[in-house]
């Protein structure tokens, strides 16, 4: 892909190997490869000759699409008419390149060569030229793009990211046709050398946010990035946080999108879920689909969402504060319902609380990673059953049950699944504030979480913004959602403040109201 | 309740000292730093150890309830 | 830094405990207090309680739990809160105030003065200072004693009372808010009676009867049930009311249903010591025996004439029995304060002889018929103008 | 110290909650027990003074916005009178936050956590405010933003829930029932509360738009004192000022009024805990001052490494102040204005030293050149 080719000395420039050029030599060149890639046997080391030319060809078994090799590059150097002579293979291939496949460079420096070999591509270097041929017939097994597993839209595109990072580029290439949208890679990892791909859209991404990510990463010494959340980790502005800073997402549409809000997308090579920079938190309360339905039912079910928010982190705080603190909030007749069925539990509300949440934890948990073929009969449903036959063993309280479902259920609404893992987190520090000083201990955890929030900041933003600090004209995306027509600028909180995203030139059909 | 005390303190005392490390700051500071630290700690323990010392409320009563009495004439 | 507040926040916890936690069931929730007079100048403190383990879900209201779903308990004690916790020390459960909704005063206690127990509300913190006073004759707790045939619990009858305005909602902050402790509270009665409920078997009945007026927190008398609707009138807080009045035409009686009534009372502008009354008040026709014409508008504003004539009668009665007990307990004497504070100072420490003497009412009743109900004149009424 | 950015929305939001906190909870008894129906009055006169104290301080920090009071004072007064000008300050923040503080513990103990001690609600909570004083004041007052609207929206919920139960009847009072007594004592205690707008002078320097911040705390004020007065109103509506007095807290009692259809029986808990962080923002903006004023004395890099230590002594202070809570009243009703007006007084007397200076200044300058 010619984009690729253009940052290519770029990947040099951040591998962190010298530089090494052995001449022309043929025989201390072999001699180095088969040294470097000794009892590596998946590396190929094969010569030829030709017009009285030695050539060796190093390439990476199983990385390079064989066929072409042979049908386009081998057939004709090694076929009599190619080249009349030593200097004249040279010229045609070296200087020229006229090899009939795309992207061929070449490089001097053996390191480099190397490189490229464990990148899958194909090195041809003579007898008496210090140069070397680079043929990128990358080709490996890789999934196909298939439908999204975890964000599951009823309207909107179906593909997800794949783990190979071309075709994720390629995704949103399709989608952004623009020059205007940059991929910068850089290469992260001392054995893996995993690319990592900036993309950002110039002129709506702040020039800051970039240098500031690049900075980031490039002082980043690691063995290796098996996962975008190793990038993560290392690069947020407050590690020691629970709330997450980043935002994942496997729909290049939302990736696509982000980038038209002024944010940049992070392509890690073998994830399938690129990272999104800077995030607020209300971006993890918005799921792809609130932009393609109508904006009334989508600012409706986003107040359900923060609803269910405060639900899945204080719910079981609030019953235990009541129950224990402040039943004089209950209605007289519910309070007797709940005493009666609390009767012979034995434990305290506290702890009939922990053990039902540490059970449907367990039980999610245990949903995620059993073998599918068992992995059906444990489930949500299943910790609904054992709740009854809890209650019925007189374990726990019939109401517990009630809570902690709606809890559980509560904390699947939440759309980008890191943030409801912290909340899930932070559930259980607040439910034993509010089991030692009742509704005060649950106002004392939800400011300390509260200020901690405000303070946090994902790559220079608030986490908090639009909120806090307020911008008013932002709060039209944020706890509603306004239609399409209304929010013509780009959020200010994040790109390029002054520009216009949408102008609609011919004022709208009026409305046939009357 | 005063090993509570002890603790926080010395809790306190190992988290500002990592972070005055952290921020590398000058020797004068960890002293102002910790010299106010052990000042606020014998604080803490006295007033738990003497129930009865004065509070700063009674010298504030004693200059200006007087005052407050003159302008307001007698309340209560 | 995250981690680190947490864990002082931790720390702080695991280092103490849980001081005020009461679990839900350990709790015994007060529904009702009952208050009576004992010998030698003490008070029986009776609490009522609902017993959640009795109602064990899936069989509420079925026969099958062994007892009643409550329980009273009584103590003795020269304070509320030396009986009761005589009372604590017996049970095995906290005694928890947040629940209360109505206290009962027995009539001989409410004589003697229910100043100390307004008290012991107000000092309460879990007590709220909005539950209903009422006042029962003989003993109060007997009150509990009723066959609580369409609630659960018995107090819940009693709060339904008030809370349906068939008494008086008053609360221990009406009492307080005043300046004499003259009010007016709701009256019970009692009655036993065969109720079907109960296989025929005489049971407990209890029900209203007229209202107990106060002066200075002590019960100084008491009004019929007549008189009470008029009271109720004057307090503003009429509601599922209906006036029954005589036909002018042929003297047979017409019943009319409230929908929607206010009262307004304003201190005269002239005189000082009269008091305008302003009823306003929408009905609807209920009931018929009389042959008029229902569908004449002329007939209809003869009928609300002498709806307002019965409704004035009513209100001045209940005036009227609470000037011969000198209680100002429609509060007169505050309305005379806010909007004529310089008279009130005069007449402020005699205001009990100023209010028997003095005052006047000047009823003004405004009621409209609004509509006539689902039928326009009575069947058997067969085209009276052919 | 790097300054923070304070926008004057966030002025104007953290001014209203500022005024709000302790004068609905703590002190409606005794304001409506000294000035019954004229508490409007006294609170009106009592915002109107505060913006005249705000227009003194402003005028005072507009000479040097981007300064420090701690640092440009003592080019007004001699060094040690500065010193010990400040020494008073970083006292009085310390001891006004420690006495809020206790009052926070006693209605909360009292009200909700029978047997639990003072000091696990006072260090829980100071503990909090340690956190918020070191992250900075940036986050307090963005915080205080965040919070404004969930305090406004439980304030008018409480308002409209409560509206029916209030005798309307009342309102004539508030027009015919005056004591000048009444009004003149119930403005000299109200005074202070708002004259607590002096802290302007220690904030300023992290100020956005600094000349528009007259404007921003004469709306606080405005809309400050419209909160406050519609708590006080509905209060006197409801209970009288006879029952209002007697009652220790009664903001509790109103907000313990309402019975949503038998739905939740007492809101109070729920809506007590969200008013109680305004509470909250006021104990620590004073924290945060007292520590600032430390820090710049010490003349330290940050004030961070000092807000543990001064938050135990905070809440040991808050302890240990009085041994009852009728110590605490009498304190409170006897003397505490009388001392806050001597504190409030401060940054006039430093306008009035430097306008002298000034002027002195000029003359000399005058005179020099006329020679």
């Amino acid at each position: 892909m010619p984009i690729f080719s253009k940052n290519k000395h770029k990947t040099v420039q951040n591998s962190a190997h010298e530089q090494l050029f052995l001449g022309e030599d043929y025989d201390v060149r072999l001699k180095w490869f088969k040294t470097t890639f000794q009892n590596s046997d998946d590396i190929t080391v094969h010569e030829l000759t030709t017009n009285q030319t030695r050539c060796g060809i190093v390439f990476l078994q199983g990385m390079v699409d064989q066929q072409i090799f042979d049908d386009q590059v081998l057939k004709y150097i090694v076929s009599p008419g190619f080249a009349s002579s030593r200097k004249d293979l040279f010229h045609k291939i070296l200087d020229l390149q006229s090899i009939s496949t795309m992207c061929t460079s070449i490089v001097a420096d053996i390191q480099e060569a190397a490189d490229s070999v464990l990148e899958g591509k194909i090195i041809i270097f003579f007898e008496g030229d210090s140069r070397m041929l680079v043929i990128p017939l990358t080709s490996f097994e890789k999934r196909a793009v298939s439908e999204t597993t975890n964000e599951n839209v009823i309207r909107g595109p179906r593909e997800a990211f794949v783990e190979d990072i071309q075709t994720n580029i390629t995704l949103i290439r399709r989608k952004i046709k623009s020059p205007d949208l940059k991929m910068e890679q850089l290469v992260v990892g001392r054995y893996t050398k995993t690319k990592v791909t900036i993309g950002y859209i110039q002129g709506v991404c702040k020039e800051e946010l970039i240098t500031d990510i690049k900075q980031r990463i490039n002082q980043l010494e690691i063995d290796g990035v098996l996962e975008g959340s190793y990038i993560e980790e290392c690069i947020e502005q407050f590690p020691l946080s629970p709330f997450p800073q980043t935002q994942k997402t496997e729909r290049p549409d939302v990736a696509a999108a982000a980038l038209l809000e002024g944010r940049a997308v992070l392509f890690v090579d073998g994830t399938p879920i690129p990272l999104l920079v800077p995030v607020t938190m209300y971006m993890f309360l918005q799921s792809a689909e609130d932009y393609y339905q109508r904006f009334f039912l989508t600012s409706f079910i986003r107040l359900l969402r923060y609803t269910y928010l405060l639900v899945s982190l204080l719910f079981p705080s609030f019953y235990i504060a009541i129950t224990t603190f402040h039943p004089e909030m209950i209605p007289t007749t519910l309070l007797i319902s709940v005493a009666a069925s609390r009767d012979n539990v034995p434990f305290p509300g506290l702890v009939e609380a922990f053990i039902m949440e540490l059970a449907f934890e367990g039980l999610r948990e245990a949903g995620i990673r059993t073998p599918k073929a068992i992995g059906q009969a444990i489930g949500v449903l299943g910790a609904l059953v054992i709740g009854q036959a809890a209650v019925q063993a007189g374990i726990v309280s019939a109401p517990m049950v009630i809570i902690v479902s709606i809890t559980g259920i509560a904390s699947f609404i939440i759309p980008g699944y890191d943030l409801a893992f912290t909340i899930r987190l932070l559930r259980f520090p607040i439910m034993i504030l509010a089991g030692t000083f009742g509704i005060f201990g649950l106002m004392i955890g939800c400011i300390l979480i509260y200020i901690h929030v405000v303070n946090l900041h994902s790559f220079g933003v608030p986490y908090l913004s639009p909120t806090a600090p307020l911008r008013p004209a932002d709060l039209k995306d944020v706890f509603i959602r306004a239609p399409w027509w209304f929010m013509k600028r780009r959020p200010s909180f994040v790109g390029d403040s002054n520009s216009n995203r949408l102008t609609i030139k011919k004022s709208r059909p009026e409305d046939d109201e009357d | 309740m005063i090993m509570i005390i002890i603790l926080f303190f010395l809790f306190i005392f190992g988290y500002e000292w990592a972070y005055l490390k952290k921020k590398s700051r000058k020797r004068r500071t960890f002293w102002i730093v910790f010299c106010i630290m052990g000042m606020s700690f014998s604080y803490c323990i006295a007033t738990i150890v003497f129930k009865n010392m004065p509070s700063p409320n009674t010298l504030i009563q004693f200059l200006f309830t007087p005052i407050q009495q003159k302008i307001l004439g007698k309340v209560d | 830094m995250r981690a680190l507040k947490w864990f002082m926040v931790m720390s702080t916890l695991l280092l103490t405990g849980c001081w005020s936690r009461v679990e839900i069931n350990d709790c015994a929730f007060v529904t009702a207090m009952y208050v009576d007079k004992s010998v030698k100048g003490q008070m029986e403190v009776t609490l009522a309680f609902p017993l959640p383990n009795r109602l064990v879900p899936g069989t509420v209201g079925g026969s099958a739990s062994p007892g009643n779903p409550y329980t009273q308990v009584s103590r003795t004690g020269k304070t509320i809160t030396e009986a009761y916790q005589k009372m604590q020390i017996d049970l095995p459960r906290r005694i928890s105030w947040g629940h209360t909704r109505i206290i009962v005063v027995s009539e001989e206690m409410a004589k003697e003065g229910i100043g100390h127990i307004l008290e012991f509300i107000a000092r309460d913190p879990k007590l709220n200072i909005n539950n209903a006073v009422l006042v029962a004759p003989g003993k109060a707790k007997d009150i509990e004693n009723l066959v609580p045939a369409f609630e659960r619990f018995p107090s819940e009858i009693v709060r339904e009372f008030t809370q349906e305005m068939v008494t008086l909602y008053t609360t221990p902050k009406d009492f307080l808010e005043t300046e004499n402790g003259d009010m007016i509270v709701g009256y019970l009665t009692k009655g036993k009676e065969k109720m079907v409920s109960e296989q025929g078997k005489e049971a407990m009945w209890v029900g209203t009867d007229g209202m107990a007026l106060f002066h200075d927190y002590k019960m100084v008398g008491k009004i019929g049930l007549k008189e009470g609707r008029g009271a109720l009138w004057l307090r503003n807080s009429i509601k599922n009311a209906s006036v029954s009045i005589i036909s002018p035409t042929d003297k047979k009686p017409i019943s009319l249903l409230i929908l929607r009534s206010k009262t307004k009372i304003r201190p005269s502008k002239n005189e000082p010591f009269t008091f305008d009354v302003y009823v306003t008040a929408e009905d609807d026709i209920s009931e018929s025996y009389s042959n008029i014409n229902l569908t004449n508008a002329k007939n209809i504003f003869q009928l609300e004439k002498i709806a307002e004539k019965e409704i004035k009668d009513r209100i001045s009665e209940a005036f009227k029995a609470s000037k011969g007990m000198k209680a100002d307990v429609f509060q007169f004497g505050a309305y005379l304060s806010w909007y004529k504070p310089k008279i009130w100072k005069a007449v402020k420490e005699d205001w009990p002889t100023v209010y028997h003497d003095k005052v006047k009412l000047n009823i003004h009743v405004d009621l409209h018929i609004k509509r006539p109900g689902a039928e326009n004149n009575p069947i058997w009424i067969k085209e009276i103008n052919s | 110290m790097k300054a923070a950015q304070i926008s004057q929305n966030q002025l104007l939001l953290f001014l209203i909650l500022y005024f709000y906190s302790t004068l609905v909870g703590f002190s409606a008894s005794n304001l409506i027990h000294i000035s019954q129906y004229d508490t409007i009055l006294v609170l009106c006169i009592s915002g109107l003074t505060a913006g005249i104290y705000a227009y003194f301080t402003i005028k005072l920090a507009n000479r040097r916005p981007n300064e420090f009071f701690f640092h440009y004072g003592k080019d007004i007064f001699p060094q040690w009178i500065h010193i010990l000008f400040m020494g008073f300050y970083f006292f009085s923040f310390l001891h006004t936050s420690a006495f809020v503080l206790r009052e926070y513990e006693d209605f909360i103990v009292q009200t909700y956590l029978g047997g639990t001690p003072n000091w696990a609600v006072g260090g829980l909570l100071g503990m909090v405010v340690a956190v918020t004083a070191r992250s900075g004041i940036q986050t307090l007052f963005r915080t205080a933003q965040g919070l404004f609207f969930l305090i406004l929206i439980a304030d008018v919920s409480n308002t409209i829930f409560i509206g029916k139960e209030l005798k309307w009847d009342r309102w004539m009072a508030f027009i015919t029932n005056h004591s000048g007594h009444g009004i003149f004592a119930g403005t000299y205690t109200t005074i202070p509360f708002f004259g607590e707008v002096i802290v302007l002078v220690f904030i300023f320097p992290y100020l956005t738009q600094k000349n528009k911040t007259l404007k921003t705390v004469f709306w606080a004020i405005v809309l400050g004192l419209l909160l406050i007065i519609v708590n006080f109103v509905f209060l006197l509506l409801l209970f009288g000022p006879n029952l209002a007095s007697h009652i220790t807290y009664p903001m509790l009692e109103m907000v313990r009024y309402i019975r949503i259809a038998d739905f939740i029986e007492n809101l109070d808990p729920f809506l007590i805990s969200i008013w109680s962080t305004t509470v909250y923002l006021k104990i620590s903006l004073l924290f945060f001052l007292s520590v600032q004023i430390l820090a710049q004395f010490f003349r330290l890099k940050d004030h961070r490494p000092l807000t543990f230590s001064l938050a135990a002594v905070m809440v040991a202070l808050s302890l240990q102040m009085s041994g009852g809570s009728a110590a605490l009243t009498s304190f409170y009703t006897n003397s505490w204005a009388t001392y806050s007006y001597f504190i409030e007084g401060i940054p006039i007397l430093y306008l009035l030293m430097d306008t002298l200076k000034r002027f002195i200044k000029k003359r000399s300058a005058k005179n020099n050149k006329g020679m």
